[in-house]
């Protein structure tokens, strides 16, 4: 058995104890480092690989519904696209199959996981780089096929926008956007 | 002690042995249930100390439980989990939903193994969930309440292959 | 004396007790102290602390907010409770954290009802009478976790009292007076009592943090254990009520503590006439030294958990009785040899 | 210092009927409980018995997980383990890919140790947080949920998520460090070991600390092999064990570091292992940057399946898209185990397959529930003001225990 040696603890004295802890705290208490972000006052521009809400690129999709399959909470349906085109009888691409359906999230069921993305065979997926985001009724969180396909609308748009970047002061600290 | 010798001691004491190194799995199959307990001393004795978790596997002729056990304190054993496994007869099958009545016909009663507690007592709680799940009965075990489910999930033995439920079942809080 | 000044002299004490340093003034002070709080906590904690109540001073109101709402909460008695213990004992107990105010003159000329008594006495009688009303809280509220609470509280208010009265005690022997302003005058002879005594000060100290519940003693209340403990039943107004009875007693506690140890209203002139350096400025002094302390005490929130129960007992028994022990000694000896 | 009453031998048999003994349950809503309802037997204010009725969030992980496809369990474990959600990835993708006969390449590998150490520093720091609330040091709370951030930061940088990363599939990893990433998390470890400083001011060496947790819930190394209790509170014992080093997995056996034991196994040293074991995440880190492999983050076996637009996507942006057979996994008959070690303990993996789209048993067994025996025996006989010590000293997470 390779038993490591196991570590004996050292107790600190309960003096000194007191005298750091206290003088620790009151190092805190006049320089303080705030690591908080004033949100919404500030709020956060996200990297590119964000996984926040997203469309679907209506000319890439191919409606092969690899997307609806694989997406865990079953949060994304594929619908006709005689729906997507209202006021047009004829669908385009009528008599194709399968390519005439498009896929719709339910975001009250989406988990952002983004299986849907990696499954894509045409990469057909846009991140748009929203997260903060809620919606009023339960009718919205079922968008429709057109509102779908717009990139949702970003809260709090005055905002200072800043990014996060390490600090050796504050673990995280938030500069500007470029 | 390295698996192949924990293998022959296993199989002296009548278990079917096999390993697949790849896999990680060290099966050791008891076929007569009422043995599992002698096996499970002489696995204990060899250094299998703590158990790691107890299943059944709901088979359409069987249930089989196991006990995988693995070791703390015996060096060269601690790559392995050693699944102790055993069939025990199946009961009765779930009937259909009768609407009328609001069941399942009658409640069917756990299939008794015995409990391995008194040899591994890490096996406590994982015994329990294997009984609320499975309906198997530990015999020996010194409580047998539900742990995960609610009580009036008793009976029904959720893990089992022929659990189904109707929609009318589904209480809306 | 005539009728007249009798009743001139009774007005002013009434104003002394609603406006100045009683009602009123608590009142803003705990207001003032809890934002202080809170906001000491998160500055160590590397975040705001309260800000969106006001936004522009710094979120201030918060806890006028807090007030309000409390205020407009609907109070709830459960089923089991005794109903009259239950609704009385947060108001008297407020009440009497407040009462030894009467006896503690916060200038020479605030000498109320007992011009030349034993305030010090009285006011030290008075202050022990609050946790009485703990008990009773947490007995009436008919729950296993108020009556857990109670019952600490009753352990502790055995172990803290009487380290308390020894530290008073040794000052009392020092400056051979039952009365804060020989007291205070004495401490204009010498020094302030806190550099003559330190060990008294020490107790004073420790008790104030145990007695208001402040960290680490913060026993009676610990939240995660006895989910609100005294107050776990507790709703509304009465429920804010109850958590503002430490700040008070704190108050009370801080100004007690400034008159003994830290020399009173020292820059101050000891007896000077005229309304602003007899009354106003003494009077601001005292309540300023008070501020301090409180500020300091609030401060450990910060810094520390929580001891346990027999823990606090046992060093209030041993540690700290030993030390108010030693503080009675040590003004005996200064007595003696000054 | 308390000491113990009641012996931890006779606990589950203490008749606790009659006037002697009284009752309190603690939870489900109750802020020192969490998710699970605690009844305690109290003589006075010495604890005599503990009963944890654990399930208030039980999710039925296992029935889910059966009937749907292999690839839909990833988001369900993760969600089961929240602040931990690396590792219950990690060791269904390492039982998966045994039963696939999948090897992930070396570069894989060692972008999920990087992931995993992360992963297990943030979840120390939410135990350590925890700990702090239970004994009333909200400065503590504060200080380490703040600090889990930059950790989650680099987390977000390469995953794309905060908590639920979904990272690691099988055959490989689903995204490769992004450019900037080891300066950043060099940046990071250098600002956490400035920071542990402060918390042994403040918190750990913190007398107060010192005398709620000294000899506080001790459990002694028997006792904790024969409750088989797992992770960071066996080691807290003085066993020796680690899947890490003992059962490796990813690309630990290349990786130098220490498994710190400690003695008492009281909730001080349980405690500090979880410091220790920040710093050993911290050299892990570090050597595995230091290390990294060139190659691919996929097995050629599934890169070969992606099609033309998939691997134009690989090369540009190293991101590695599924090819169609993820829809539709179905390994040989068989069973495969994994074991691995979280941020609380060991996570057990028992798939088996008959061939089919789905699994035919997937049993997982998460290190809280493991450690609920434990829980009975170790605060029996200390005060119930101990029990919150206790508590947060274990680090038990109700949901990964009800699954």
């Amino acid at each position: 058995m390779s038993e490591s040696s196991a570590k004996e603890r050292k107790l600190r004295n309960p003096i000194v104890g007191h005298i750091r802890a206290l003088a620790k705290g009151f190092k805190y208490l006049v320089e303080p480092n705030r690591m908080t972000l004033d949100y919404p006052a500030e709020t956060m521009k996200l990297p590119p690989n964000y996984r926040g809400f997203f469309t679907v690129d209506d000319k890439k999709c191919i409606g092969c519904s690899m997307c609806e399959m694989i997406c865990p909470p079953q949060a994304i349906t594929m619908i006709p696209r005689v729906q997507v085109q209202s006021g047009q009888t004829v669908p385009e691409g009528a008599g194709q199959g399968k390519k005439t359906k498009r896929p719709v999230v339910n975001w009250g069921r989406c988990i952002y996981c983004y299986f849907c993305f990696d499954i894509c065979p045409v990469d057909a997926f846009v991140p748009s780089g929203v997260h903060d985001l809620a919606f009023y009724n339960d009718k919205d969180y079922r968008p429709s096929y057109e509102e779908y396909l717009k990139p949702p609308e970003e809260p709090y748009k005055n905002s200072k926008k800043v990014v996060s970047r390490p600090d050796l002061k504050r673990g995280v600290g938030y500069e500007p956007a470029p | 002690m390295n698996a192949d010798e924990l293998k022959t001691a296993l199989e002296a004491e009548g278990a079917k042995v096999t390993y697949d190194q790849k896999r990680k799995v060290f099966d050791v199959f008891v076929q007569d249930p009422s043995r599992i307990k002698q096996v499970a001393r002489k696995m204990l004795e060899l250094g299998l100390d703590h158990v790691v978790s107890v299943t059944g596997v709901d088979y359409p002729d069987r249930i089989e439980v196991i006990w995988h056990a693995s070791s703390y304190s015996v060096d060269s054993l601690e790559g392995l989990v050693v699944a102790l496994r055993t069939p025990i007869s199946k009961g009765p099958p779930r009937q259909a939903y009768d609407p009328r009545t609001r069941t399942y016909g009658p409640a069917r009663p756990p299939l008794p193994v015995d409990s391995l507690t008194d040899v591994w007592p890490s096996a406590l709680f994982l015994e329990r969930e294997a009984h609320e799940m499975f309906g198997i009965e530990f015999r020996g075990h010194p409580d047998l309440r539900p742990i995960l489910l609610s009580d009036d999930f008793y009976g029904k033995w959720p893990l089992r292959k022929d659990f189904t439920y109707d929609k009318s079942e589904l209480k809306v809080a | 004396m005539g009728i007249i000044p009798l009743i001139i002299w009774l007005i002013e004490d009434l104003l002394y007790v609603i406006i100045f340093p009683g009602l009123v003034t608590v009142m803003v002070l705990a207001i003032i102290i809890i934002y202080i709080e809170r906001k000491i906590a998160g500055k160590v904690q590397m975040r705001f602390g309260p800000l969106w109540v006001s936004k522009r001073i710094g979120g201030a109101l918060q806890s006028v907010a807090d007030l309000l709402r409390f205020s407009f909460q609907s109070f709830i008695v459960p089923e089991g409770a005794d109903r009259l213990a239950f609704i009385l004992a947060p108001g008297l107990m407020f009440a009497f954290s407040m009462i030894p105010l009467i006896f503690v003159p916060v200038g020479p000329y605030y000498s109320l009802l007992f011009p030349a008594g034993l305030t010090v006495l009285l006011s030290v009688a008075l202050i022990l009478v609050t946790p009485i009303y703990a008990i009773v809280i947490g007995w009436s509220s008919d729950n296993k976790f108020s009556f857990v609470g109670s019952l600490r509280e009753a352990f502790l208010l055995m172990s803290y009292e009487i380290p308390f009265i020894f530290s008073v005690l040794s000052m009392v022997i020092f400056y051979r007076t039952l009365n804060y302003i020989d007291a205070v005058a004495s401490q204009y002879r010498f020094l302030p009592g806190i550099i003559l005594n330190p060990v008294a000060a020490v107790v004073m100290l420790i008790v104030m943090i145990r007695t208001t519940g402040r960290f680490p003693f913060d026993i009676t209340e610990a939240d995660s254990e006895l989910v609100m403990g005294l107050f776990t039943e507790y709703s509304a107004l009465f429920f804010g009520v109850g958590m503002a009875t430490p700040y008070v007693e704190l108050y009370v506690y801080s100004l007690i503590f400034s008159l003994l140890f830290l020399g009173g209203w020292w820059p101050a002139p000891l007896y000077s006439p005229g309304p602003i350096m007899g009354l106003i400025l003494p009077g601001l002094v005292v309540v300023v030294k008070a501020f301090i302390v409180m500020t300091i005490l609030v401060f450990l929130r910060s810094v520390y958990p929580r001891y346990r129960l027999d823990q606090a007992v046992r060093s209030g028994w041993g540690y700290v009785m030993g030390l108010s022990a030693l503080a009675v000694v040590i003004s005996i000896l200064e007595v003696i040899f000054l | 210092m308390s000491e113990r009453v009641y012996n931890i031998e006779e606990a589950p048999n203490i008749d606790v009927s009659g006037d002697r003994y009284i009752m309190l349950q603690i939870g489900p809503s109750h802020p020192g409980s969490g998710h699970m309802r605690i009844k305690v037997w109290l003589d006075g204010d010495i604890v005599v018995k503990v009963d944890p009725d654990i399930g208030f969030v039980h999710r039925t992980s296992e029935w889910l997980s059966e009937r749907r496809e292999f690839i839909k369990a990833i988001p369900i474990v993760e969600r089961i383990m929240l602040p931990d959600t690396i590792h219950a990835n990690l060791s269904y993708i390492t039982t998966l890919e045994r039963l696939l006969g999948l090897e992930a390449p070396p570069r894989a590998q060692y972008l999920r140790t990087l992931a995993a150490e992360i992963n297990r520093i943030t979840s120390h720091l939410y135990g350590i947080g925890i700990f702090g609330i239970f004994l009333g040091s909200s400065t503590v709370y504060m200080w380490a949920f703040g600090d889990r951030e930059p950790f989650i930061d680099l987390m977000e940088m390469l995953t794309g998520a905060r908590i639920t990363y979904s990272y690691i599939i099988p055959g490989g990893v689903r995204w490769d460090m992004p450019k900037g990433f080891k300066e950043r998390a060099e940046k990071v470890l250098e600002y956490m070991e400035k920071r542990l400083k402060d918390y042994d001011d403040i918190w750990v060496k913190n007398p107060v600390v010192q005398s709620r947790c000294v000899n506080v819930g001790v459990i002694d190394k028997t006792n904790a092999i024969r409750l088989g209790v797992v992770g960071p509170n066996l080691r807290a014992s003085g066993v020796y064990y680690d899947t890490r080093k003992h059962d490796p997995y990813a690309a630990y056996q290349n990786v130098d570091f220490e498994v710190p034991t400690f003695k008492n196994g009281d909730a001080y040293d349980r405690l500090l292992i979880r410091v220790e074991e920040i710093k050993q995440s911290m050299k892990i880190i570090k050597q595995v940057l230091k290390d990294m492999p060139e190659g691919k983050i996929i097995d050629e076996g599934t890169y070969k399946q992606l099609n033309p637009v998939m691997k134009k996507v690989y090369d540009e942006r190293a991101r590695v898209m599924f090819p169609a057979f993820y829809n539709h996994m179905r390994p040989q008959p068989g069973e495969a185990t994994g074991r691995v070690e979280a941020g609380r303990g060991e996570i057990f993996f028992y798939l088996r397959s008959d061939g089919g789209k789905y699994p035919y048993r997937f049993r997982w067994v998460t290190p809280s529930f493991r450690n609920l025996p434990f829980f009975t025996h170790v605060a029996v006989g200390y005060r119930l003001a101990d029990l919150p010590a206790i508590y947060g000293s274990v680090d038990y997470f109700p949901p990964e225990a009800d699954r």
